[in-house]
């Protein structure tokens, strides 16, 4: 277990050093990307601009600069160029939104899709397996903004039932942080629940074909038992690996289109609006933040099969 | 009244290709403390029966006809209800492959006191386990308290079939309908279970339903036969009668095929062409421990003749094989071919090595190339020896008719061969590099008794027509025994005997030939085989 | 036919069918053409394709206006009406059913129908194009790795760890912003900054994991299938085995994922172009349509529903499709 | 905190059930949100607000880049910190062209400026407390100034280009500015040029003036802004979510005339998605709508139905135009650029603005002293265009043909201005691509003559002060440069230099007296047809039905004044 944590960990400094230097370089060869000339301001001379290169180092090496920017961020005084705020402030600001986006539209999409999936596989070929196909078919194919662009304007716009977005603080007014919350949590579930629904439904049915779920039969349990004790209990191992590594996924900013439909403020808003302003600091530190979050649920999600299949050994 | 009794009893199946007739018309009974062996090769439909008795094949979409009763009970027509609390419970079934029946993901304790809490709603967790503990150590599980907490794949082979049978047995069943039960099992694991399930019978009156396609465990335990090919009984009555004076000519021909093959006249020997020396290998297993798979081995095969190498899973035949043709690299040693240093030959050398020391494998379905036709997979052997595209067609087809197939096979996909016909395939493609010697990795061991018979000829007719040397490599003395002019035993990476074939048989020097021989050989006269 | 049963993925070993006649393919075939929603399905992808292709037809012959024609300040004729274009205060007109604007207008007093048209090229180009790149350099990663092991798969899986725990869309956001202006410039290749072939290098990229791990697990398993210790064992080199022994095997595999990962990427662009970072002006594409309906919703639902729904439908046509191949292969993706 | 209230009749069961929560939700809300309570309580004494005042809620599409005043450069940072960061002069509290004129802000009175222009003396108000209670010291005031230019404040051009010392100092080769002298015991001031720069009193009414305590920290503080003098000051920032305005509780005993003391509390929450702005305005969740977003053209038909009496459009005093590269193919040559102007349908453009957009063809807009009155040189603006004569001109300059990039941003509606006037280029005989570029890499690729060199685009300019040399760094032959170009139209004109060298100088005092001049330079340059002009920009002025929408000040260079900011 120790050995296994020190190679994950060794593995995802590895990778993290990757893309931070690869995300460092990516902005370094944009055109007309030079931060000096935003913020050196509107008719700036190009002294000035060159002022503010020297001052802010952009005129030493990449090199220097990236190790520079990358100390910064390990002690937390990163800053972002267009409005010299405090990085890793402004994203423990921005977390709350997402995490209530992750976790709720995390726990939709899980219940909903193991849901469907289950009673896909057990009435697999009939006329409700196949209406749930074409359901979760349907979601799969549908993008996320544009779903949430149509609730926006049936729920908010013409029937002004729901918030036309943006994002209430659980603390502070719980009915309204859910009317806020309802529709993105829907827009970004449906895909989800689709993938989880047909993935389930596989599992299950693969499942259902094996021996030891016939000897189940043979000694005499009920149909029941046999669903949730012996095929679920198998079939949802791989879904929980799944889910960790989506909730990661969402939680580090890939749920950023869903956020910007509906003005959340979350992560990947800011990762989002940062990119467009050029900001590297900030997209730097979402990337790596996300990265980090992929890296270490997929380490937990590794833990968790470990226990949850005796079969598994922790290696690589 | 008997314990069971079934009446023409017909399954069939609907399957993309059609309705297929599984079994056709079977009547057959089973009495209190009768072991019942229903036999036959694969596709007989034997396996169905015991299915279609435990209600197994209704999910499956099998249709029914005839009559079947357990105690006077119907149970075609049963309903789900009554022939779940029939299940488990007065009929019971242990299957062919203990690893993939046990629940991967649940403690083996668990798995049967589950079943017995099925049946016996008041009984509480805590006896159930108990009861787990007891049933497990009547089944001969040693530490039977500490390994109800094992899970399946902790256990070893024997052991995961000892829980299916205590698990089969948790509810004191009037009816076990056992599956090729012991076919997984290696010879000396397989004595033991048979002894089991004898002293079970006497002990407890039920009744047994042993189904298997191996005559010689049936001879081992049978009271009484039935004989099935293709759905149909061909032949049933006493052990004694059947095994003695079979009337159905495929009953006879089942025998024969049984029959010990004639031992070869020792030939006279080449010169050495393959020898290995000292050879050892050994694998990491985890962090510091290592596996040593074959310990200074010593072997010589000569120009000409047949090596057999017999040996239990484990004990480092394969590794043996994987060494000679270069897949696998030794730790230490040395492996010589025609007096040329072969242990770190590569490139050029290793190429012509290769073209004269090819390889028949043991699973002829994994050993083709699934997306190839038959023709692709012998011409790759022919475009290493460089002959002219052209002529692969041609050559292709000649190699086929030399181990007894036909031209058209050349069109075939592997899947659509049968077990045999891919063998001889897997044979014909070895011979396409034009080979002075073969290696011979379990040629048979997946193969029918009848079919295994006939591949076994086809080998003996190319050794004499092209002076090919072997090295047969098997778990079965008697496949060894009947083709092999000297024989070497491997246990635990190491050989612990070699000797001329007559000799090792009718005097082993090593105790643990003798224990192979003893628990392969046990009713005299008798040949028995295991696959 | 009636479907399989519930937990019946073949019958028995005992009572398995005799084997049907020619290749796995042909087999596929035969279950695909059984299969009626897959091919109503794949035909209506292919309907969208077909539509899409004949979209210079369409603008010519019937709206006889172009993607980028402006027609702000004009009016048009619907059922005796004269309607504005364009509004004062900048609201296009709905769809009018008629041979103009059948679909409406955009903000710009474009035909909504047209655009839809060549939009949807330029969509179905870029996952086209992306499913090729993410194909190939998966195909090439997978094999290489499982193959190979050792160093190779330690540095290649490394990799695509990267590229996994980037977040697509970020990823692709960066990657597009990156690339927007200046384009690519890779010294034997130039890649212009209207090219299609950015969003699809982008999108091609972001996939390849999501394809190169199973391959690479799948070349693993195949690896120590006997058939590869066969070719070995005759003397074959490591690239005949390569490409004759094992792709031949991962084809099915390979042909499931296609269709899957067309789905996504059109998926994905659409996305980045909502952000941006997509396909780029001029070209229409159906993402950046539905990003330009997105900041008109209210007035003008039809910019949002007229591309979307089009999306949704090539979408599911290529997953359902998909989703029945695999059936028909008999493949895990 | 925003609650939506529904404005239709109906109610339907399930509806009355949401309402009944939304009510519960508003009583767990612990009154500490905005917009129910003590609407009765009106601020007394028009010296000031109080913790009691009402509190408005203002919405904001854009955060401010910053609320340091010595940092924030966006029009979104100047209408907050202008009300709470007062310099030596500031404007006056009006709509329209008196809100232009300056008047003394922390100074006694206008300075007195030298003859030479170059030396200008002021006299700081005896007893001014900061909003943090510590008291107001002239030397404060060249601090404030020293911190705009170290912490880069992005106009601090104005500062170091004309200011003795200034430069020297931002370059780190001196610790103060040597021509700034102040004097804590008479509180006296003066400030030293290094030429006459006449709208330099323009440049300290913007807030980076303003005085800071001499303690505020040298470094930017956008969180937590630092104390100013003013009506207000700014208070509870979360960085792209939301801050407020409270009133600075030293101001009353000030009261300094011609700044009123404000009414209400201010919230002001960052809505980005205009749409969700606009609807909240209208159904009176929120206050104020931003003036720098535009009303959805789609929503507004709604609120001219609905709320006609609380919506304005108000000119603003700003041009949009595409710039014509005159040292580049096709528009190196006249005719070419004609037929561009001649060929513009402004009406169209307009559209695409939702009709916010007047059309015209000079570059000084309405409002700024200067604009010419006279009819435009190519075409009437707000008529059909005469393509015939475009592609006229284009056969004639013999550029039929020739490749352009027109270059744009994506914000709305700069995409689709780009995309008609590609059509309109395409129509007249060119062959045009549209450039798309992300907002924040705009002006640096425009900007670059090395390696860009853009033909045609799109651009805007607001005012930063009321005076037409403001405008004219976009064609003044100085701003060339190659990589951070602001004469994009590249033009170097001789007329144009010398009229610029004479003009620029005239104080702010004297403007009126060289109008005409202007007005002769603005149609010149409309004759030369060095740009073509879109038109001006109308913003929206919008408010929810409580608000006092007639006593809201519009001020033509910091918009909506929030000091005026009343309920009814």
């Amino acid at each position: 277990m120790i050995g296994f944590l020190a190679r994950r960990l060794a593995g995802m400094v590895a990778v993290l050093l990757a893309i931070s230097l690869l995300t460092f370089l990516i902005f370094q060869v944009i055109p007309g990307g030079d931060p000096a000339v935003r913020m050196a301001g509107r008719l700036a001379t190009p002294a000035q601009v060159q002022d503010v290169r020297r001052a802010w180092g952009f005129d030493r090496p990449v090199y220097d600069q990236y190790l520079t920017t990358m100390g910064k961020v390990l002690d937390g005084t990163v800053v972002s160029y267009s409005q010299q705020i405090n990085v890793e402030d402004e994203i423990v600001r921005s977390l709350p939104p997402t995490i209530s986006l992750a976790l709720g539209a995390g726990v939709i999409w899980l219940f909903f899709g193991v849901l469907f999936g289950v009673l896909s596989a057990i009435t697999a070929g009939r006329l409700l397996d196949r209406s749930l196909t074409v359901v979760a078919l349907v979601g799969i194919s549908t993008p996320a903004f544009f779903l949430g662009a149509l609730l926006l304007y049936y729920f908010g716009y013409r029937l002004e039932l729901l918030p036309l977005g943006g994002y209430v603080p659980l603390t502070r007014d719980p009915w309204g942080w859910f009317t806020h919350m309802l529709m993105p949590w829907l827009a970004l579930s449906v895909a989800f629940i689709g993938v989880y629904a047909r993935v389930l439904r596989s599992n299950v049915l693969d499942t259902m074909s094996e021996d030891y779920v016939r000897t189940a039969r043979a000694k005499g349990l009920s149909e029941r038992r046999v669903l949730v004790r012996h095929v679920l209990r198998n079939s949802l191992i791989p879904i929980v690996s799944l889910w960790g590594l989506d909730f990661a996924a969402v939680v580090g900013g890939g749920a950023i289109v869903i956020e910007s439909v509906f003005d959340l403020h979350g992560v990947g808003q800011y990762a989002a609006e940062s990119i467009a302003r050029l900001d590297v600091p900030p997209v730097l530190v979402v990337t790596l933040l996300v990265a980090c979050a992929v890296v270490v649920l997929g380490a937990v999600v590794d833990i968790l099969y470990a226990a949850l299949d005796p079969r598994i050994r922790l290696a690589r | 009244m008997s314990l069971l009794e079934v009446a023409n009893l017909g399954v069939s199946f609907a399957t993309e290709a059609g309705a297929v007739r599984a079994v056709d018309g079977a009547s057959f009974a089973l009495s209190r403390g009768e072991v019942l062996a229903l036999v036959g090769e694969s596709g007989s439909g034997k396996s169905t029966i015991g299915l279609t008795l435990m209600g197994l094949t209704r999910r499956l979409g099998a249709r029914t006809s005839g009559a079947a009763t357990l105690e006077g009970q119907d149970l075609l027509g049963a309903g789900e209800r009554e022939l779940r609390s029939l299940r488990g419970n007065r009929m019971a079934m242990v299957f062919q492959d203990p690893i993939s029946s046990l629940n991967p993901v649940q403690r083996v304790g668990w798995q049967i006191s589950e079943q017995i809490r099925a049946h016996q709603p008041l009984v509480g967790g805590a006896q159930a386990l108990e009861r787990a503990v007891e049933l497990m150590d009547r089944a001969g599980i040693a530490n039977a308290r500490s390994r109800v907490r094992a899970y399946p794949h902790e256990l070893s082979g024997g052991m995961r079939q000892r829980v299916m049978i205590a698990m089969a047995l948790s509810c004191e069943p009037g009816l076990l309908i056992a599956d090729e039960p012991t076919t997984a099992l290696d010879v000396t694991t397989q004595a033991q279970i048979l002894a089991q399930l004898r002293e079970l019978r006497e002990r407890t009156e039920m009744g047994i339903l042993f189904i298997t396609h191996d005559l010689g465990v049936v001879a081992d335990i049978a009271d009484r036969i039935l004989v099935m090919r293709a759905g149909q009984l061909v032949e049933q009555g006493n052990a004694e009668e059947i095994l003695h004076a079979p009337q159905h000519p495929y009953t006879q021909s089942l025998l024969a095929a049984y029959a010990p093959r004639p031992l070869r006249a020792p030939r006279t020997t080449g010169a050495p062409l393959l020898q290995t020396q000292e050879l050892s290998v050994a694998f990491r297993a985890g962090r510091r421990a290592q596996v040593q798979a074959l310990d200074g081995v010593s072997l010589t095969l000569q120009e000409g003749e047949t090596l057999g190498v017999v040996g239990e899973s484990g004990a480092g035949k394969s590794t043996l094989i994987r060494c000679l043709v270069r897949l696998t690299d030794p730790t230490s040693g040395t492996i010589h071919f025609r007096g040329q240093d072969i242990t770190k030959a590569r490139g050029r050398q290793l190429a012509s090595v290769r073209r004269e020391l090819q390889m028949v494998f043991q699973d002829s379905h994994a050993s083709l190339n699934p997306r190839r036709r038959v023709e692709w997979i012998l011409a790759g052997g022919l475009r290493l020896r460089e002959v002219p595209r052209a002529q692969w067609r041609g050559r292709a087809g000649e190699l086929l008719e030399r181990v007894g197939l036909r031209v058209e096979h050349l069109d075939r996909f592997p899947h659509e061969l049968s077990g045999g016909e891919r063998q001889r395939v897997g044979i014909a493609r070895a011979l396409s590099c034009d080979p002075r010697a073969l290696v011979l990795d379990e040629p048979v061991s997946s193969l029918d008794a009848t079919v295994r018979a006939q591949v076994l000829d086809l080998l003996a007719r190319l050794q004499a027509e092209a002076g090919l040397s072997y090295l047969l490599v098997s778990h079965d003395l008697m496949v060894v025994r009947g083709v092999s002019d000297r024989v070497a035993v491997m246990r635990n990476g190491e050989v612990v005997e070699v000797g001329a074939t007559e000799e090792l048989f009718s005097s082993p020097q090593h105790e643990y030939t003798r224990t192979l021989l003893a628990s392969c050989l046990k009713l005299p006269g008798q040949v028995r085989s295991a696959v | 036919m009636t479907p399989p049963p519930p937990g019946m993925k073949s019958p028995p070993a005992a009572i398995k069918p005799p084997p049907a006649g020619g290749s796995p393919w042909r087999l596929a075939w035969r279950r695909l053409a059984r299969s009626r929603a897959t091919l109503a399905f794949g035909g209506l992808f292919l309907a969208v394709v077909m539509l899409c292709l004949l979209a210079p037809v369409y603008a010519r012959e019937i709206a006889h206006t172009g993607p980028n024609d402006n027609h702000i300040t004009e009016t048009v004729k619907v059922g005796g009406k004269t309607l504005e274009v364009v509004s004062p205060t900048g609201v296009p007109i709905g769809p009018t059913w008629h041979s103009r604007f059948f679909l409406g207008a955009d903000a710009n007093g474009r035909d909504v129908a047209v655009r839809l048209l060549y939009g949807g090229r330029n969509s179905l180009e870029v996952g086209a194009l992306a499913t090729l790149i993410t194909m190939l350099l998966a195909v090439l990663i997978g094999v290489l790795a499982g193959y190979f092991r050792g160093v190779t798969d330690g540095v290649l899986s490394r990799l695509l760890d990267v590229i996994w725990a980037f977040p697509p869309i970020l990823l692709g956001v960066a990657l597009g912003v990156a690339l927007a202006v200046g384009g690519l410039d890779l010294g034997v290749v130039k890649l212009h900054s209207g090219s299609l072939l950015l969003p699809a290098l982008i999108v091609g990229v972001v996939f390849v994991p999501y394809v190169a791990r199973p391959l690479r697990g799948q070349v693993l398993s195949l690896r120590r299938r006997e058939f590869i210790d066969a070719a070995r064992v005759q003397g074959h080199g490591h690239m005949r085995i390569l490409a004759s022994e094992l792709l031949p095997n991962l084809t099915s595999t390979i042909v499931v994922f296609i269709p899957l990962m067309l789905a996504n990427a059109i998926l994905l662009e659409a996305g980045l172009s909502y952000l941006g970072a997509g396909v780029q002006d001029p070209n229409p594409s159906w993402g950046t349509m539905l990003a330009e309906g997105i900041r008109l919703t209210p007035g003008a639902i039809h910019l949002v529903l007229v591309p979307g729904l089009m999306l949704v439908a090539a979408v599911l046509g290529v997953n359902v499709f998909g989703d029945g191949m695999r059936d028909a292969l008999d493949a895990r993706a | 905190m925003i609650k939506r209230s529904r404005s239709s009749g109906w109610l339907s069961p399930f509806l009355a059930i949401v309402l009944a929560a939304l009510l519960v939700a508003v009583f767990s809300a612990c009154g500490s949100s905005s917009n129910s309570s003590s609407s009765t309580t009106n601020a007394s004494d028009a010296g000031g607000v109080t913790a009691s005042s009402p509190t408005l809620t203002v919405l904001m599409g854009t955060a401010p880049d910053s609320l340091d005043p010595a940092l924030g450069a966006s029009t979104q940072s100047y209408e907050a910190t202008w009300l709470a960061y007062t310099g030596l002069v500031t404007y006056t509290h009006a709509s329209g062209a008196a809100g232009a004129e300056l008047i003394p802000g922390l100074a006694t009175a206008l300075p007195t400026i030298s003859a030479d222009g170059k030396t200008y003396t002021f006299v700081l108000r005896k007893g001014l407390l900061y909003s943090n209670g510590q008291a107001v010291k002239a030397s404060d005031f060249a601090y404030a100034i020293e911190r705009a230019i170290k912490l880069g404040w992005g106009n601090k051009q104005f500062l170091t280009g004309y200011i003795v010392g200034a430069e020297a100092f931002d370059e780190g080769k001196a610790h103060s500015i040597s021509g700034i002298k102040a004097n804590d015991a008479t509180g006296g001031i003066t400030v030293k040029l290094t030429a006459p720069f006449g709208p330099f009193l323009n440049v300290l009414a913007f807030p980076a003036a303003g005085l800071v305590p001499a303690s505020t920290p040298m470094k930017p503080l956008p969180n937590d802004p630092p104390a100013g003098v003013g009506p207000y000051m700014i208070t509870h920032v979360v960085p792209n979510q939301s801050f407020d305005m409270a009133g600075n509780p030293h101001w009353a005993a000030e009261a300094i005339a011609g700044i009123p003391g404000g009414h209400s509390n201010i919230k002001v929450n960052i809505v980005s998605n205009n749409q969700s702005a606009a609807e909240q305005v209208l159904n009176n969740s929120a206050d104020v709508f931003d003036w720098n977003d535009t009303v959805p053209g789609t929503l507004l038909g709604q609120v001219h139905a609905q709320a006609s009496s609380r919506y304005a459009q108000e000119p603003t005093v700003s041009t949009e135009f595409f710039f014509l590269n005159t040292q580049a193919k096709p528009f190196s040559s006249q005719l070419a650029r004609e037929a561009v102007n001649y060929a513009l349908d402004r009406r169209a453009l307009s559209r695409l603005d939702g009709g916010q957009l007047t059309p015209a063809c000079y570059l000084l807009p309405i409002g700024m002293p200067g604009h010419p009155n006279g009819p435009c040189p190519y075409g009437d603006p707000s008529a059909a265009p005469n393509t015939t004569k475009a592609k006229e001109l284009i056969t004639q300059s013999g550029m039929a043909g020739t490749s352009v990039d027109v270059w744009s941003e994506p914000h709305p509606p700069h995409k689709e201005y780009a995309d008609y006037y590609a059509s309109v280029l395409n129509a007249i005989g060119l062959k045009a691509t549209v450039k798309i570029v992300a907002a924040a890499q705009y002006p640096a690729t425009i900007g670059n003559i090395k390696n860009v060199n853009p033909q045609t685009g799109w651009i805007a300019f607001s005012q930063d002060f009321p005076n037409p040399v403001d405008f004219y760094q976009l064609l003044d032959a100085e701003s060339i440069s190659p990589t951070e170009n602001h004469n994009l139209s590249q033009v170097n004109d001789p007329h144009i230099q010398s009229e610029l060298a004479s003009l620029s100088p005239v104080p702010a005092s004297k403007l009126n007296s060289v109008v005409p001049r202007w007005q002769a330079l603005d149609e010149y340059t409309a004759q030369k047809a060095y740009i073509a002009v879109l038109g001006y920009d109308n913003v929206p002025k919008f408010t929810s039905e409580r608000v006092d929408f007639g006593a809201l000040v519009f001020h033509p260079v910091y918009g909506n004044d929030w000091s005026t900011l009343q309920l009814k």
